[in-house]
């Protein structure tokens, strides 16, 4: 019989529409009005330091990741994360550095792709942060032409910034913090405010969260469980004690936004289960409250997400779905 | 009350014994290979960590301000001897517990968290009270180490690490990440 | 779980259907084909035992191998023929199986030997159900398992449902929508005689909302003196399963490990119940079985009647052959069907139908790490983890797959893979990880001594 | 116990059997006090000479110690000795003594000593337990070097307190704060790793249970 060679597969033989790249690469996509957003606001230095810490990535993924795993756009949202955690004056070489630390301790030494525990972005964060505690927290001023560089973006690798290229200027949170100084809500929402890059665009990131959540992309109850979270705590608590800050100002300012819509969910570090999700956001949300308002730094939500992503082993373990046809639905 | 607690999230948060001052690593690498192993050696330690602050604020009320030269003996023999006594009583009354807790308990002798507390204790001139909550956070911040360490564990058993990471490499990434996340709590309550 | 629009159970998944290349096209009949292959094994439990040597002569409807067992089916003659050869044939399992070869005779009227009707009416339960194992009764719905064990309840258990399977979730496949379409009177007739020999009083069909015309027929010919009701049901995978049936149209929920009828329902498929009419009207038993060839790679796309034993080849050269591009054929649906390398394999009893999907829907998947993302966690109708069970599976951690993570529940419907972004085979893991447990059962208990166990 | 070789009890602990990079034993000092190439020092000699003293004087009182209480025993001798070279380091180098502050005290509960009076000097005579004392005292000693020497030349830009990276190198403070110990480390282990993996060829297993495909021939 000269029929033609057929394919033999296991069912099913049809497949959905997803695809890990499609996600991964339709999450760049929401984050390029984001990164927009950041040069409007600090013009050039934005895309320098944005540019090197993905490089950092894109280049750690190639050279040490598995073949062709840059593709897969994973490296590149880290990447794009790291680069919006970070303030704008920062050296490149550093922006590079926390990216090339990121994918290499925080994804590859895992084996590389949805086998990592900690948000890779968030990790080299957080060594940036613990190696060079100062530039990490020096704020340029927004006054200038946007043209300008924000700081000493092109200090020559390993060398340190020079502290004159950058006039500093402060953010919303550590106004608040160091100085008990409000900041107008208008600006906090519009962005118009010192922080790191993607801390500006509060909207921007709300509609590109708001697109992901519709495809399904992110999980809409991690952000929704934080927001609510930090909002109801931080009412309460302002509601004792008014010299702490109010709800919309601990909403609007700092890295809540960026945190809560793009860290936090992650999918490889959150949660699985939705009862889980719940738990995770509220617990992210709680401790952004508690280090914000009583911890030594001004700004929690990098640490609040590293933390609970240590507890996600945890969390998926205890809030296995229940089963169908147990507990009470299932008549027995 | 508010300097107890201070004492406590202290011992068990901003200075978490195992991932900012380093005791009790020897566990912490050993045995959180597993949840379950890891809770109960976690409890065995507070247990311990709890006599020993007991002991330790006795030894230095009563005998050490007349031989200071001697305090690191009397403390290593006072440790060593308290938990096998100890040991022996819970296998008396409750052979339950002992088949819990018993086999970590001559294991915690030797641990530098146990003896670390009496020290830090000692160095810090606590009372009795400060002491136990002292010991209190200590042991509740080992245990919290030691369970997130192992349920990371059991997960990235699955994970398809590589072969030059596999082992203790992996493990101490891991630490250095946690411990890099517990940076966070840097200056808890300390305003 | 009651909505607006229609009724549904959460979770699973929203495959495009696919229906409309065969929806509106009407049952044919396919003329008799030369030879017919009619493998002993057609039905869940034990194969049934020859009755027939090389050379022997059969009638359409001769009985050519018997029940053997409680939990078996005999297997009759579907065209008068010869019996050409005893021997190995190709499966649509994937292996070689007995399978009796019957050469047809080219000129014979092939109508069946005259027999007895039996008046339904005067029957007792245990005599409807004696006849439904006499005529080879299956569930048509793909799982072939003998219909009367279904119907023999055991006494201390009350039922309350008779459920009828018309959502037919499977995409492409029609054979269920056009046998409600074209033959409402004889599934309202199979009702009848169901509900009397379970003694339920109440009956509900369930029709996906896709299938208008299916609902409209069944309400038109619904008699006055049943409580029949005809249930829409959402457009959703899987909507068919037997527990997900149950409910959406009880709200109740099987519990695990147990069967239907522990909460009061059976549930048969609109073709079973077509078919117990049938050997009520004509006496005729099981021999033949609408079927849907159907898929892009198919020419001429239709619902055939076919008789049991057809040859692929045949059947497939009946619709006009293959498209150029066809690149793999499927028995039953797509997401749990099974792919066919061999134009030598038979359609049989639980053979719903024929897809032939082309290149571009079989091109090969490159497969990713999982990325947690969960999204087989919402598909999942029976709440596993499928992606905690897919890394156990890796890992070939299988006790731990059954005794934490619940392996044993998962149907296999396939759910969780059609929605893995990361292309991981899922429900194939799964299901070899089924296997395995059940091998190292197998050992343990053939190594351990006999013990008395219930 | 196999019949070894002198040699090779002074090489085995230096090298192939070093406690710190290869058996992970008394990793608390190793990894609390190498934030500078001092105090790794200070912490690597005390300790060996903690293990020297210890392995003499139960090698040779080996045949007096009754087995029942024999750990208790042991630990009495180091915390002697721990004694003593807390308060010679507090009489020379009191700055580095007070930047070890109790690292110096828990030298006692370091298990790597213990393990070797318990493991080796119990059961051999004088001369070998100082060949092995000195083998894995050394091997401690140089285990901290190097992770001292890693963290403060990268963490301070200096080596023993003096600039090698020039003036405008940026320190890494993390390299001396704890997370850097458990990095440095554990970078270590990794380039070990990667030392032995070497030669064995890199194919990734399929891990997909045998028989599962994915596609056209199993892509």
């Amino acid at each position: 019989m000269e029929a033609p060679r057929f394919e033999l597969t296991a069912s099913p033989h049809i497949k959905g529409p997803d695809s890990t790249p499609r996600i991964m690469w339709t999450v760049v996509a929401t984050l390029v009005p984001v990164v927009g957003a950041a040069v409007w606001y600090f013009g050039p230095s934005a895309l320098l330091v944005i540019s090197a810490s993905t490089a950092g990535c894109l280049l750690t993924e190639r050279v040490f990741g598995p073949g062709g795993a840059v593709r897969d756009g994973s490296a590149a949202i880290t990447g794009l994360l790291l680069g919006l955690t970070l303030p704008p004056g920062l050296p490149m070489w550093m922006a590079g550095l926390g990216g090339v630390f990121a994918i290499g301790f925080g994804k590859l030494v895992f084996g590389g792709l949805g086998q990592n525990i900690f948000n890779p972005a968030l990790l080299g964060r957080a060594f940036l942060q613990a190696a060079f505690p100062e530039d990490l927290t020096t704020w340029p001023d927004m006054s200038g032409p946007w043209s300008a560089l924000r700081g000493d973006n092109l200090a020559l690798p390993l060398m340190s910034a020079d502290p004159v290229a950058t006039v500093t200027g402060a953010t919303p949170l550590g106004l608040m913090k160091f100085e008990g100084t409000d900041t107008e809500l208008v600006r906090l929402v519009l962005g118009s405010t010192g922080g790191s890059l993607g801390e500006t665009a509060a909207v921007v990131i709300l509609l590109g969260g708001a697109y992901l959540a519709l495809k399904k992309y992110l999980d809409w109850r991690i952000p929704v469980a934080i927001f609510a979270t930090v909002a109801l705590l931080s009412a309460l608590i302002h509601l004792l004690d008014p010299s702490k800050p109010g709800a919309l100002f601990m909403l609007f300012s700092g890295g809540l936004m960026l945190g809560a819509v793009y860290m936090a969910t992650d999918m490889v570090t959150s949660p699985t289960t939705p009862r889980g999700a719940w738990i995770f956001g509220f617990g992210i949300g709680a401790l952004v409250v508690l280090i914000r308002l009583w911890g030594g730094l001004p700004e929690g939500v990098m640490y609040s997400i590293l933390l609970m992503n240590a507890l996600v082993p945890f969390i998926d373990r205890a809030t296995k779905p229940r089963l169908f046809g147990t507990g009470k639905e299932a008549m027995a | 009350m508010a300097e107890l607690l201070w004492i406590l999230v202290s011992a068990m948060l901003v200075n978490n014994f195992t991932l900012v001052l380093f005791l009790g690593l020897c566990p912490f690498m050993g045995v959180s290979g597993r949840v379950a192993t890891a809770l109960r050696m976690g409890l065995a330690n507070i247990f311990v960590l709890t006599i020993t602050s007991m002991a330790a604020s006795f030894l230095n009320a009563f005998v050490l301000p007349y031989a200071p030269y001697l305090r690191l003996i009397s403390f290593i023999v006072v440790i060593a001897s308290l938990v096998q006594i100890v040991e022996m009583a819970i296998k008396k009354l409750s052979p339950t517990l002992f088949r819990e807790l018993g086999i970590f308990l001559p294991l915690i002798t030797t641990n530098c968290a146990i003896l670390g507390l009496a020290i830090f204790q000692t160095n810090r001139g606590y009372d009795f009270v400060q002491g136990l909550f002292f010991a209190l956070g200590g042991g509740l911040g080992l245990t919290l180490a030691l369970v997130l360490m192992a349920s990371i564990r059991e997960t990235t058993e699955l994970a398809d690490v590589p072969a030059m990471a596999r082992g203790m490499g992996l493990v101490l990434i891991l630490a250095g990440s946690l411990s890099l996340a517990f940076m966070g709590f840097a200056g808890l309550f300390s305003s | 779980m009651l909505s607006f629009f229609g009724m549904t159970f959460s979770h699973g998944v929203h495959p495009p259907d696919s229906k409309s290349l065969t929806e509106h096209v009407a049952i044919r009949r396919m003329p008799f084909p030369k030879r017919l292959a009619l493998p002993l094994r057609q039905h869940a439990g034990k194969p049934a035992r020859l009755l027939v040597r090389k050379g022997d002569r059969v009638q359409r409807g001769d009985m050519i191998a018997e029940a053997d067992g409680y939990v078996s089916v005999p297997i009759h003659a579907s065209a008068a023929g010869t019996v050409a050869a005893i021997d190995w044939w190709p499966h649509p399992d994937g292996t070689m199986a007995e399978t009796v070869i019957l050469d047809v005779e080219p000129w014979s009227p092939q109508i069946p030997r005259p027999r007895l009707v039996p008046d339904w009416n005067g029957l007792t339960p245990a005599q409807v159900r004696k006849a439904v194992q006499g005529g080879g009764v299956v569930g048509l719905g793909g799982a072939a398992f003998p219909t009367h064990v279904k119907l023999s309840p055991p006494a201390d258990l009350e039922l309350e449902w008779l459920l009828v399977n018309g959502a037919e979730c499977e995409p492409y496949l029609t054979t269920d929508h056009r046998t409600m379409v074209e033959f409402p009177e004889r599934v309202h007739f199979g009702i009848r005689i169901m509900m009397q020999c379970l003694g339920v009083q109440r009956a509900v069909v369930g029709v996906e909302m896709n299938k208008p015309d299916a609902i409209a027929a069944l309400e038109r010919t619904k008699p006055a003196d049943l409580d029949v009701t005809i249930q829409p049901l959402v457009v959703k995978y899987p909507q068919g399963a037997e527990k997900m049936l149950i409910k959406v149209v009880t709200g109740r929920e099987v519990p695990s490990g147990k069967l239907p009828m522990h909460v009061g329902a059976v549930v048969q498929n609109v073709g079973s119940i077509a078919t117990i009419a049938e050997i009520f009207e004509t006496g005729l038993p099981l021999i033949e079985r609408v079927v849907t060839v159907t898929g892009s790679g198919v020419r001429r796309p239709s619902n055939l009647i076919v008789p049991v034993g057809a040859m692929l080849g045949d059947v497939l050269d009946y619709c006009g052959g293959l498209t150029d591009d066809a690149a793999e054929i499927v028995f039953g649906g797509p997401m749990m069907g099974s792919s066919q390398p061999d134009m030598r394999t038979p359609l049989v009893k639980g053979t719903t139908g024929v897809v032939v999907l082309t290149d571009r829907e079989v091109k090969p998947k490159t497969t990713y790490p999982c990325i947690k993302c969960g999204h087989c966690l919402d598909a999942c109708p029976v709440f596993l983890n499928p992606s905690r069970l897919g890394l156990l599976a890796q890992a070939g951690r299988y006790e731990e797959m059954r005794d934490a993570y619940h392996l044993m529940d998962c149907m296999l419907c396939g759910s969780c893979s059609y929605v893995c972004p990361s292309n991981i085979p899922l429900s194939q893991m799964f299901s070899l990880s089924k296997n395995m447990l059940r091998k190292q059962q197998d050992l343990v208990a053939a190594s351990a001594p006999k013990k008395d166990v219930a | 116990m196999r019949a070894t070789t002198p040699r090779e009890d002074l090489l085995r602990g230096i090298w192939r059997e070093n406690p710190v990079l290869v058996q992970l034993l008394g990793l608390c000092p190793a990894l609390a006090v190498t934030n500078t190439v001092a105090n790794s020092l200070a912490m690597g000699i005390a300790t060996f000479f903690v293990l020297l003293g210890s392995s003499v004087l139960v090698s040779s009182l080996k045949r007096w110690i009754p087995k029942e209480v024999r750990i208790s025993a042991y630990i009495l001798i180091i915390a002697t000795f721990v004694t003593i070279a807390d308060l010679v380091l507090n009489a020379v180098v009191p700055d580095i003594h007070k930047a070890l502050g109790a690292f110096i005290a828990l030298i006692v509960v370091n298990c790597m000593i213990l393990g070797r009076q318990e493991a080796f000097a119990s059961r051999r005579p004088v001369g070998r337990a100082i060949l092995d004392a000195v083998g894995t005292g050394f091997g401690f000693l140089i285990a901290l070097t190097l992770m001292g020497s890693f963290r403060e030349v990268l963490g301070n830009g200096t080596f023993l307190g003096v600039r090698v990276l020039g003036e405008a190198f940026e320190p890494w403070i993390i390299m001396i704060l704890p997370p850097g110990g458990f990095f440095t480390l554990g970078v270590i282990l990794l380039a070990f790793g990667w030392w032995k993996e070497r030669k064995v060829e890199q194919v990734r297993p399929r891990r997909w249970p045998h028989g599962v495909t994915t596609g056209v021939g199993g892509a």
